[in-house]
């Protein structure tokens, strides 16, 4: 027989699922929140996440280049990861900062240690926190929605100030404005309606699972609501969870996989230790939003986590452990 | 050993930042402006030579049990002169380096050379090992110094050295800058001299 | 209460706000070198804590009962390294003896406590910020809790690394620096928790 | 069906496959005129010959005979004339001694073979019944199946347990037979539990398959202590441990075997031909097989006479479709691939697939992006990302922290992983690596 | 004036008396006894902590041979050197021997030996082996997967653009891991001085090797006629070299009928050039 046959260890069949089709998917759930971004502040947010997505690409394969690595743009995840960075930035923010933003993302957060899934540290958001602590004038000049709903929205990106002191809970915009995502914020994550119904397609096609996104935005809801400006159980939990990053955050970025653990308890314990680091930089820090810190501060955890919540085996033996 | 290759050796070849990685702390500490660098740097030399030198003096004198207690002491007293000294003629410098003059005295490279060197060598071997560590101390930190001020602030040495359009980024002369610079640094070295091999 | 408050913020402060390791570099060099074994990394941090608590208690007395009434502050480096030197020494031998294990995890680290700038700088930084003998303590735990907590945390991501692919010319030091630098940009975000 | 599907935590669902042959009857596979008898094909000592070149044999005659406990005879599956005894390949991949025997046609049947009363024997007669009809599990384990019913006096069985989940692709073999041999299945069981003492019967079957549940439940009837146990159709259901888990709710303790928490399981095929042995007296010399895939013109279910090539399987079956990739002895899941078609069937062959060559793509391995999917599917909970990454970098030890050694092999995280990566085979080697370490070191101490 | 010296040498060295005694009562009660040798052991070894001694690292092994359970030679890698040194802080004397490198013994590259199939999966040997033996149609074959390659701790290893592993005798320190980690057992330790070995490894019948390998021992004898000191054998359809015996007269290589011998003519002693002018 002269075309020889093919041996390797089984399993001989392999499930469908491949790492473009995860990023894929995942593009594909960020698409309505870019939609809603453009409705809200115009095309500007467009051009935005374009550079970063382009820059991001580009570094990837650029620093693959360098260190003599294959170059593995075609797994999408640098799109992803350049989806992300926009969208946690301000529309109005310097294109430079995007495109250096970017490049940090992918070549110092990730491809320093090792690439996709190698890297502890959620790139996206890591150079939003080094481009924050670079250019804070810059990174904090917001755009004013093209469709308004707070008059002052231009000082202030999103209700959260507001939130913080609670004598001014009267300015707060309506709930529903702050749920579609008719005030200021960054890129992404202003319209929670279009980031759950991404999350919701993620879930269906089970790209992602409901631990982190659950335990997250329900620690943040109990914990607003506990420790209320005016007394206990007084919290306006409701506005808390619609607004910021939070959607984005718990939905897209609490559960990368790559810096959060893979044990299922552990995940829900990363959950928990996001919300109750955003909500204290929430209600006591100095940033007005904690999401993007609280992740940072989790995915250094994530391995001492994973450590620590290996699932119990089948059949272990209590007395051996 | 001739002296040159000692003082050359500690500048180049054992370079106690970039090769021995020793003394981080104030390496990442101070080295917010290029001034800084130069002048932790030199308090550093002028501590470790004339330690190196009364510690190969009294070498055969001091028990070993007791030697690193004594060691420190001896480092101890040149920090507290460097201090005073400093204090005195540029306190504007002693005091942005503030806490880290007396951490002087827990530098690694301070007992580490007094350990590794300076106590197994003759007086004059050790003033020379303490110079040549001492001006490899001081460079890495004002070039450090130098790539954090300029990127971070945009001057050198006090100096604008950017166009007026450059937005200066405040990382780098944060924390997080120095880590990061540090070690893109080291990698950068460890590739070049990688490829020198 | 005003004054239990004030001994939180400064556990607080010390812990996250200005934790020692990631943004006031004191004790990088045992930080970045027993960061690579979570076990041993707690080891040396429960040390550090342990010396860093007694140093602060000594070095307090030292200075309040000695040297201020002598006048004689110029030797404050000289006095607190001896004390901290002989502290070190102590539980060294107390860990010889009693857990040969974990002083063989630690191994060469223990003396490395002595030269551990982050032991001297809180003695320091006490006299410095005029604490008085409670709020020492609290901080000098807080300062190492801190210590420790960089530590284990550090310790976690590099077992993590070991696996990871990384560029031959940052392997050790190199990649450590900026997952240090990464950590610290992530503790910026309890930067204003204290006002 | 009403009730809830009895299933387990973690495992995966691989395509069934299972329509090419699922209702196509057991037929007789043509006999070859050369039979390769290997003399290992159960687990434990290989059988010594007690032919020479030259003899002749009658089928059913015992061709090698049993050395040691954990071991069984080996038959003639045709009457005719050994040809030679020569290393042969054997579908594990290495050579054993096998028994070349040309076939006169005749199926001269052997003297010793003579129906029995079944009523009329003692436990230990059937075990000894069991061990000369050289029965081993069918499942494809090929443990020697008398020494499953001799459990040690301080293990106190209580449940039997027949496997007929059949849940890899592709294979319609226990399907089959629990479909046209339901009376044997049950008789069989009663067998065991009679032999065990046991009170409590169950056939676990996957609710893919609704004919066999129908079948089994039908020569049921009202009896009380044998229950049919329908189970949600998901890889791996037919592994022993999950199986158990999934019935009685106890879980084998690591290292341990299914009698530690007094149980009891053997695969429906087992159980028949345990019925089928004691009442003709026939010996295990043929098995029922399901050939199937796209690589091969006509999928059947066939009886097929130990030591028949593969090659005459095969062109049983109508030989190739297009151009073959893989040829797999078991299935797809877990199935041993082959590189040549001469290999017999032996005891533990349950199934043969081919896979035509556009199914076999050589898939580009990505690093690892911790989606998790492994941890999730890992019918033992282990975290084989871990295990497969130590033990690509060589380090065993850390491997075996990560309870390598508990692994059971299904493949259920290749499977699923969207990387591809190799992680089932990786951990096998640090398991054969940890084993061996253990080996040396136990031989060292002594 | 005199209170300004005065006080701070009392102050600190009463400072320093007090800790001192309190250190002196500690050590004295948590003394603990530590064999300097060991430290000295320590000192004289390499370092590598390569494991090839079957300790844990340098530091154990150096603990284990005070204590008695390793010999003073155990240390593979330093060699006759180090053990000389070893022994003398140990207070023994150790006879010497010669070094020896590891080689790969197989020439079956990808252009003379066959494939029985097409291998996907882990880039491993082991991993292949457990495949029918591995995907080279020779059972004793180079698979060249790089198992020996990946453990070698002195990079002394690589695959050669024929996929075979290669010893670079230059780096090879003689650990014998490579020897150890080998699937196939084809890697061996062969004296430096050696010119000559076997590049194969097959106990198959000379008829099989022919089938699926052009330069493989097919147990012709031919060497072994030729040899003039006795030392090449063939015994279980394979030629093998006794090194003691072997003058490296590269006689055997010569008439090797599918050159599997392998010899380094280039730096052939001068003498034997003559003797094979002569025949």
């Amino acid at each position: 027989m002269n075309n020889s046959l093919v041996v390797s260890s089984y399993p001989h069949i392999r499930s469908k699922e491949t790492v473009s089709r995860i990023m894929l998917d995942v593009i594909l759930a960020l698409v309505p929140a870019a939609i809603a971004s453009v409705i809200i502040f115009g095309w500007r947010s467009l051009l935005v996440i374009g550079v970063s997505v382009l820059s991001a690409v580009i570094s990837e394969a650029l620093i693959q280049k360098i260190m003599k690595k294959p170059i593995t743009i075609k797994d999408l995840s640098a799109v992803v990861t350049g989806i992300l960075l926009a969208y946690n930035l301000s529309p109005a923010v310097p294109l430079w900062i995007v495109a250096v933003g970017a490049v940090i993302a992918i070549v110092l957060v990730k491809q320093v240690f090792g690439g996709l899934g190698q890297n502890f540290m959620n790139p996206a958001l890591a150079a939003r926190a080094i481009l924050l602590a670079a250019w804070p004038v810059q990174m904090t000049t917001w755009k004013k929605p093209i469709i308004d709903a707070v008059a002052n929205a231009t000082s202030s990106a999103t209700p959260l100030p507001i939130l913080k002191d609670g004598e001014t809970w009267a300015k707060l915009p309506p709930l529903m404005d702050v749920f579609v995502g008719k005030v200021g914020g960054s890129i992404g994550e202003i319209s929670a309606l279009a980031l759950l119904i991404g999350a919701g397609y993620l879930l269906i096609r089970k790209v992602i699972n409901w631990r982190i996104p659950a335990s997250f935005i329900g620690t943040v809801a109990l914990l607003t609501w506990i420790f209320g400006y005016n007394g206990l159980f007084t919290g306006r939990w409701e506005y808390h969870i619609f607004s910021g990053g939070l959607m984005l955050g718990a939905f897209f970025m609490a559960n990368d996989y790559a810096t959060s653990p893979v044990t299922p308890k552990g995940q829900i314990i990363m959950g928990i230790g996001c919300g109750v680091i955003t909500t204290v930089i929430r209600l006591a820090g100095g940033y007005p939003d904690g999401v993007s810190y609280s992740i940072l501060i989790m995915n250094i955890a994530a391995p001492l986590i994973e450590r620590y919540t290996r699932p119990r085996i089948y059949g272990e033996v209590k007395a051996n452990v | 050993m001739k002296k040159s290759k000692i003082i050359l050796n500690g500048i180049i070849t054992e370079n106690p930042t970039f090769r021995l990685v020793l003394g981080m702390c104030p390496t990442l500490a101070v080295t917010t402006a290029a001034i800084n660098g130069v002048g932790m740097g030199l308090a550093t030399a002028f501590v470790l030579i004339c330690s190196n030198l009364v510690i190969s003096l009294l070498k055969d004198y001091i028990p070993s049990q007791v030697r690193i207690p004594s060691f420190i002491v001896v480092a101890a007293t040149f920090v507290t002169i460097t201090g005073m000294l400093m204090e005195a003629y540029v306190p504007t410098l002693f005091n942005s380096l503030g806490i880290f003059i007396p951490l002087i005295v827990v530098n690694c490279i301070i007992l580490g050379r007094a350990e590794s060197f300076a106590s197994k060598s003759t007086p004059m071997d050790a003033v020379a090992d303490g110079l040549g560590m001492g001006l490899g101390f001081t460079i890495s930190l004002t070039l450090l110094g130098i790539i954090r001020a300029v990127l971070g602030s945009g001057t050198i040495f006090g100096a604008r050295l950017m166009p007026q359009a450059f937005n200066p980024a405040v990382i780098m002369i944060l924390p997080p800058g120095a880590f990061i610079t540090l070690g893109l640094l080291l990698g950068l070295l460890n590739k070049l001299t990688a490829k020198a091999r | 209460m005003e004054y239990a408050g004030k001994l939180f913020l400064i556990l607080l402060s010390t812990i996250l706000v200005n934790n020692y390791v990631l943004s006031r570099f004191l004790g990088v060099c045992p930080f970045l070198g027993v960061s690579k074994k979570v076990s041993t990394s707690i080891g040396m941090g429960a040390a550090v804590i342990f010396v860093m608590a007694l140093a602060s208690l000594f070095t307090y007395v030292i200075q309040y009962a000695i040297l201020g009434p002598l006048g004689l502050q110029y030797l404050q480096t000289i006095a607190f390294i001896l004390v901290i030197a002989a502290l070190v020494q102590f539980v060294e031998m107390v860990i010889r003896k009693t857990s040969p294990t974990l002083y063989q995890a630690l191994g060469v680290y223990l003396p490395l406590i002595t030269t551990n700038c982050a032991v001297l700088g809180v003695a320091i930084i006490n006299i410095q910020e005029e604490y008085d003998l409670l709020q020492t303590l609290f901080n000098g735990i807080g300062a190492a809790i801190g210590f420790t907590l960089a530590l284990v945390l550090m310790a976690g991501v590099r077992e993590r690394l070991e696996l990871a692919d990384i560029p031959e010319s940052l392997k050790g030091f190199p990649i450590a620096l900026i997952t240090a630098g990464l950590m610290s940009v992530a503790f910026l975000g309890f930067q204003g928790l204290i006002k | 069906m009403g009730f809830k599907l009895l299933s387990f935590r973690g495992g995966t669902r691989p395509p069934g496959n299972k329509h090419f042959t699922k209702n196509k009857n057991i037929e007789k596979a043509k006999v070859p005129a050369l039979v390769y008898i290997p003399l290992k094909q159960h687990v434990g000592a290989p059988c010594e010959a007690v032919v020479k070149p030259g003899d002749q044999v009658k089928m059913g005659q015992v061709i090698g005979k049993q050395m040691g406990f954990i071991s069984v005879p080996i038959h003639s599956s045709v009457s005719g004339k050994v040809k030679s005894i020569i290393p042969f390949p054997i579908p594990q991949g290495n050579k054993e001694m096998t028994v070349v025997i040309e076939n006169d046609g005749l199926d001269t049947l052997d003297d010793s073979i003579k129906p029995r009363d079944i009523n009329a024997l003692s436990a230990d007669e059937i075990r000894n019944i069991i061990l000369d009809a050289g029965i081993v599990g069918l499942g494809s384990a090929t443990f020697p199946t008398h020494v499953k019913l001799s459990p040690p006096a301080d293990k106190h069985i209580d449940t039997v347990i027949l496997n007929g989940a059949e849940c890899e692709s592709y294979l319609t073999t226990d399907d089959r037979i629990m479909i046209e041999q339901a009376d044997e299945v049950v008789a069989g069981l009663r067998v065991i539990m009679g032999v065990l003492d046991v009170k409590m019967g169950y056939i676990g079957i996957e609710s893919n398959k609704p004919e066999a549940i129908a079948a089994i439940e039908k020569v049921i009837g009202n009896e009380s202590n044998i229950r049919v146990k329908v189970l949600k159709d998901k890889y791996p259901q037919g592994c022993e441990r999950k199986l158990i888990e999934t019935i009685t709710g106890r879980q084998i303790p690591s290292g341990g075997l299914p009698m530690d928490v007094g149980v009891i399981v053997n695969n429906v095929g087992t159980a028949a031909q345990i019925y089928k042995s004691i009442i003709t007296g026939m010996p295990l010399i043929e098995k029922v097989i399901t050939v199937s895939g796209r690589g091969v013109e006509n999928p059947r279910n066939l009886l097929v006479r130990i030591g028949t090539l593969l090659e005459d399987l095969i062109d049983d079956c109508g030989g190739y479709a297009g151009d073959p990739g893989k040829v797999i002895i078991g299935g797809p899941m877990m199935g041993m691939a082959q590189h040549s078609l001469e290999v017999p069937v032996t005891k533990c062959v349950s199934g043969i697939v081919v896979l035509p060559k556009e199914e076999v793509k050589d898939e580009e391995i990505l690093p690892c992006i911790r989606c998790g999917k492994c941890v999730e599917v890992c019918p033992i909970h282990l975290m084989p990302l871990h295990i497969s990454a130590y033990s690509l970098k060589g380090d065993y030890e850390s491997c075996k922290k990560f309870n390598a050694l508990d692994c059971v092999e299904c493949g259920s995280c290749s499977y699923i992983c969207p990387a591809k990566r190799p992680l089932q085979h990786s951990i096998k080697v640090a398991k054969e690596a940890i084993i061996a370490e253990n080996k040396g070191k136990a031989s060292g101490d002594q | 004036m005199l209170n300004d010296i005065l006080m701070p040498i009392v102050s600190l060295g009463g400072i320093s008396l007090v800790f001192g005694a309190g250190l002196a009562f500690a050590s004295h009660k948590f003394a603990i006894k530590v064999d300097h040798r060991v430290d000295e052991v320590r000192e004289v070894l390499p370092g590598a902590n390569c494991g090839a001694c079957g300790y844990p690292g340098c530091d154990a092994f150096a603990t284990a041979v005070v204590v008695g359970d390793a010999p003073v030679s155990g240390c593979t890698v330093g060699g006759a050197k180090v053990a000389e040194k070893v022994g003398a802080i140990m207070g023994q004397t150790v006879t010497e021997t010669e070094k020896k490198v590891a080689k790969v013994l197989c020439n079956g590259d990808c252009e003379s030996a066959k494939n029985k199939y097409e291998y996907q999966g882990v880039e491993d040997c082991v991993a292949a082996a457990m495949f029918h033996g591995g995907p080279k149609e020779c059972n004793y074959g180079c698979m060249g997967l790089g198992t020996c390659v990946r453990a070698c701790p002195f990079d002394a290893l690589y695959i050669n653009d024929k996929g075979i592993a290669v010893v670079d005798e230059e780096k090879c320190t003689g650990c014998e891991i490579c020897v150890s980690v080998c699937p196939k057992n084809i890697i061996e330790m062969i004296p430096v001085s050696s010119q000559v070995q076997v590049m194969c490894k097959s106990e198959d019948k000379g008829r099989d090797v022919r089938k699926y390998c052009t330069v493989g021992c097919i147990a012709c004898k031919i060497c072994e006629k030729a040899c003039e000191y006795d030392a090449i054998k063939v015994n279980d359809n394979i030629a093998r070299i006794d090194y003691e015996k072997c003058v490296n007269c590269m006689v055997c290589a010569e008439k090797c009928p599918t050159k599997s011998i392998y010899a380094d003519f280039d730096n052939r002693d001068p003498k034997f050039i003559k003797s094979a002018d002569k025949n």
